[in-house]
Formats: structure tokens, C-alpha cells, sequence
């Protein structure tokens, strides 16, 4: 399911190189009420820009925690990590297994 | 002959225990995780799973590899359980054998350890009440790209 | 609902299991005694197990009192065999549950410690060349009256 | 199964008022040769006594060990365990179980 298309996303004017799907999970996906968004993003956008990307949409949005944990590709990654197009951006609320 | 799922599928703990065990191993160490009637006092109805499936099937691997690697051993079994659960059933199975005691014990150990602050797990817990909360967690290790 | 036993019936790890676990308990530790088909590089055949039967049995309920008094549960099931055993036969099957996970671990850990330093229970190994000797084992614990 | 029997010891030539039996296991069970026998002791006796007489049958009794672990009734005891008539003395080689 993607909410967000290219185009559609109010920042993307210029048609921006990435796409990236993000997923949410739990509290994360209870919060914005969707298990997955698509986010254009422009050249060396990092974890932290599509962060501030999606805060920037507003409403429930705006509640997305700037710290916590992502993982790109499914591998844990950091703020500073740089996404490609096509890459699949899991935001991680604090994990509760076992 | 490591092996390791996270499925929906409700876990029998004695198929997991025949995943493990040679004739060279002299020890066989098993956890269950169960969901539990109470948390803090307050009763509790049963538990929902939510996960990162494909990330978490990884992730365990991983922590398994890891563990086998502790355990002297390649014979390290574990499944963790998605969806909803009720009172009594069992959220997760490690099965563990080596030669001797002590690896079987740490290595057990070792997996639930990471599980608890690795895995893109999370859980709802039902309380009978009727009200439901996502429970506390722990911010996971983000060594980035760490597997 | 702690319960041991010492006897020359084979084990059945899923029984002793069945022994333990209730609705407050989130955690279920099984330790599994096996022989093994080799020691310091030597091929074995068997294990057999004499057993001083009536003080076995009274100091493997001690050591389950103890555990459970650890675990702060009454869900402690263990059970050593005697007898010929053939590699690969459970020797000693040790169950725990309790509300959380490292004291269900520890009880066990502890059970097979204790066992092995007090357990009046002797092993004699036969090995594939046919020779058989007793295993060094531990002095036991001496506290006058101890049970 | 009782190999000496009060009377057949040839240290009890006067009545001696404890009768004790000795249990042998494993190790000391194959080099006494019996699983099992009877011991009379004078009054106050402990199971340093005891040893000692046992050791006094000279052969492999004289292999023994005085320093071993010992139970009385299914309880460890020690050298200085004062014995009463009926006990059941182990001479307990080190253990193994597990």
C-alpha cells in the first residue's frame, strides 16, 4: 500500500532522483495510521533528511522521533546513513522480542 | 544444522528440541518465552505480536550464527512467534546442544539476550480489562549495518 | 508441584517439561544430560550409572528445594536415570519455570552443578575398545547432617 | 546381602553393643568385592572407628580411604560422626552424577 506518490508529496516540485518506501511499525504505524509511505528525496539524502522530510508533513507526523533507531534494507543503520533509490527505510520503534 | 524462523504458526517445543543433538553432544539447553497471565499486577489477557518479518528472520539468523559461534557448536535452533497469542502459549523456543554444559547454557542465553534488544519485534499486551498497550522496549544496537 | 525422582526408566524430556509451567510463569529453562560418543578423543559406548538410591532421592528433592527457593517458584521437575545407558539416552532431565527468564536459568544451572557435586551417583564409561573405567568425580560436599 | 555377621568379625570377641551396616559403592564396591556388609563397633563409636576397622580386615579393605565422604542414614557426616546401633554408614566415593 503506498500513500504517498511521486509527485504527490507537497515537497517534491522538481521531480527529486530517490524514491524511498518507508515502512512503520506498532506505535509508529498506529501514530501516522499507515504501515508503509513512499518519500521522494533529493541526490545524498541521508536518513536524517528523509526524517525531517517526513516531519515535515505535518499532524502526526510531526510526533516521528528524530533519534530513534531505522534500518535500511533491513540492516540497522544510523542518521548519517545515505540512501539510494529503491531503498526500503524502516523506522524502528524500541523493539520488545521474546 | 543451525536453524532459525519467525513464523505464525504456533511453536511446538519438542520439534524444536529435535533440531539439535548429536553423539558428540553431552548437553541440551531449552528457553521457552510464555505469555503470562500479569504484568506488574495487572492481569493480562494475552499478546499481540507485530514484527519486520523478513528483517527479523535476518536478524535472527544472525544472533544465531553469533551463537553457535559461542556454543562451539552449529547446533542452535530458535523460532520466535508473530500474531496473537493467548495466556500460556509460547512466544519463542531455543534449543541449544554442545559437548558440554556450560555453552549449551550461555548460548541459550545469549539468543533470548539479543532477542530482547535486537530483534524488530514488538508486543501488545492485552489486558482483561479490554484496553490494550504497546509495552517498553529497548532502543536496539544500530552498529550501522550490523546484522 | 516441584518434583524429582531417580530411576532406571528411560526419560521422557517432554513429561519432565510438562511437570512445570503455569499461567504466571513467562520463562521455562530444560537442561538435558546426554552421553556422548567420545571423552578426551576416546570412543565411547555407553554410560552406566550406580546410583545410592534412597539418599539420592532424598538429596535430589534438597537440591529441588533449593532451586525453587532460587527461582521463587515451585516449578522445579527433575529426574536422574541409572542404569546402562547407550549414547545419545538422556542421563538427567531438569525442568524450571518462573515468572521471568533468569531465574528459571539459574535454577537449572544450579540443579546440575549441585547434582554433579552432591548427587551420590557414579558413572562408569564403556568405551568401543571395551574397556570400561570409573570417572573421576568430585568430593562431595561434607557439611555434617547436610541434605 | 550381610558378608560379616557379629561374631564372625574377629576384633568382636566380646559382645560389642553397635551393629552397623556399610554400604559400598562403584569404585570401593569393586575392590572390596561386596556391596554390602555388617560391622560391630563398641559404644561411641564414629565413623573414624569404623574406618579404621574396616581397614583392620586387612587385603583390599587396607585400600579404604580414611579421608573419604561418608553418609550415616543418608546424610553426609564426617570422621567424627558418633554411630548408633542400626546405622547405615556409605563410604561415598567422589561423585559423578549428571
Amino acid at each position: 500500500m503506498r500513500l504517498t506518490r511521486r509527485g504527490a508529496d507537497s515537497s517534491a516540485r522538481n521531480r527529486l532522483p530517490l524514491e524511498v518506501t518507508v515502512l512503520l511499525f506498532a506505535a509508529h504505524r498506529e501514530l501516522v495510521g499507515a504501515p508503509e509511505t513512499v518519500v521522494s528525496l533529493p541526490d545524498r539524502a541521508t536518513v536524517r533528511t528523509l526524517l525531517v522530510e517526513l516531519r515535515g508533513r505535518g499532524g502526526s507526523w510531526t510526533h516521528l522521533p528524530l533519534q530513534g533507531a531505522v534500518a535500511v534494507n533491513r540492516k540497522y543503520g544510523d542518521g548519517e546513513t545515505v540512501l539510494a533509490d529503491g531503498d526500503e527505510v524502516a523506522l524502528i520503534p524500541p523493539v520488545a522480542g521474546g | 544444522m543451525s536453524w532459525s524462523d519467525v513464523t505464525s504458526d504456533p511453536i511446538e517445543p519438542a520439534v524444536v528440541l529435535e533440531r539439535v543433538g548429536t553423539p558428540e553432544d553431552g548437553a541440551v539447553a531449552l528457553f521457552l518465552g510464555i505469555v503470562r497471565n500479569s504484568n506488574d499486577g495487572r492481569p493480562v489477557s494475552g499478546m499481540e505480536y507485530e514484527g519486520y518479518g523478513d528483517m527479523a528472520r535476518e536478524q535472527l539468523a544472525a544472533i544465531v550464527r553469533e551463537a553457535a559461534g559461542r556454543a562451539n557448536s552449529d547446533r542452535v535452533a530458535v523460532v520466535h512467534r508473530l500474531g496473537e497469542l493467548e495466556v500460556g502459549e509460547v512466544s519463542v523456543a531455543i534449543a541449544v546442544s554442545s559437548p558440554h554444559r556450560a555453552e549449551a547454557f550461555d548460548a541459550a542465553r545469549y539468543v533470548i539476550e539479543e532477542i530482547k534488544t535486537r530483534l524488530p519485534i514488538w508486543k501488545r499486551e492485552r489486558y482483561l480489562d479490554g484496553e490494550a498497550e504497546w509495552l517498553e522496549g529497548h532502543l536496539p544496537v544500530t552498529r550501522k549495518g550490523a546484522q
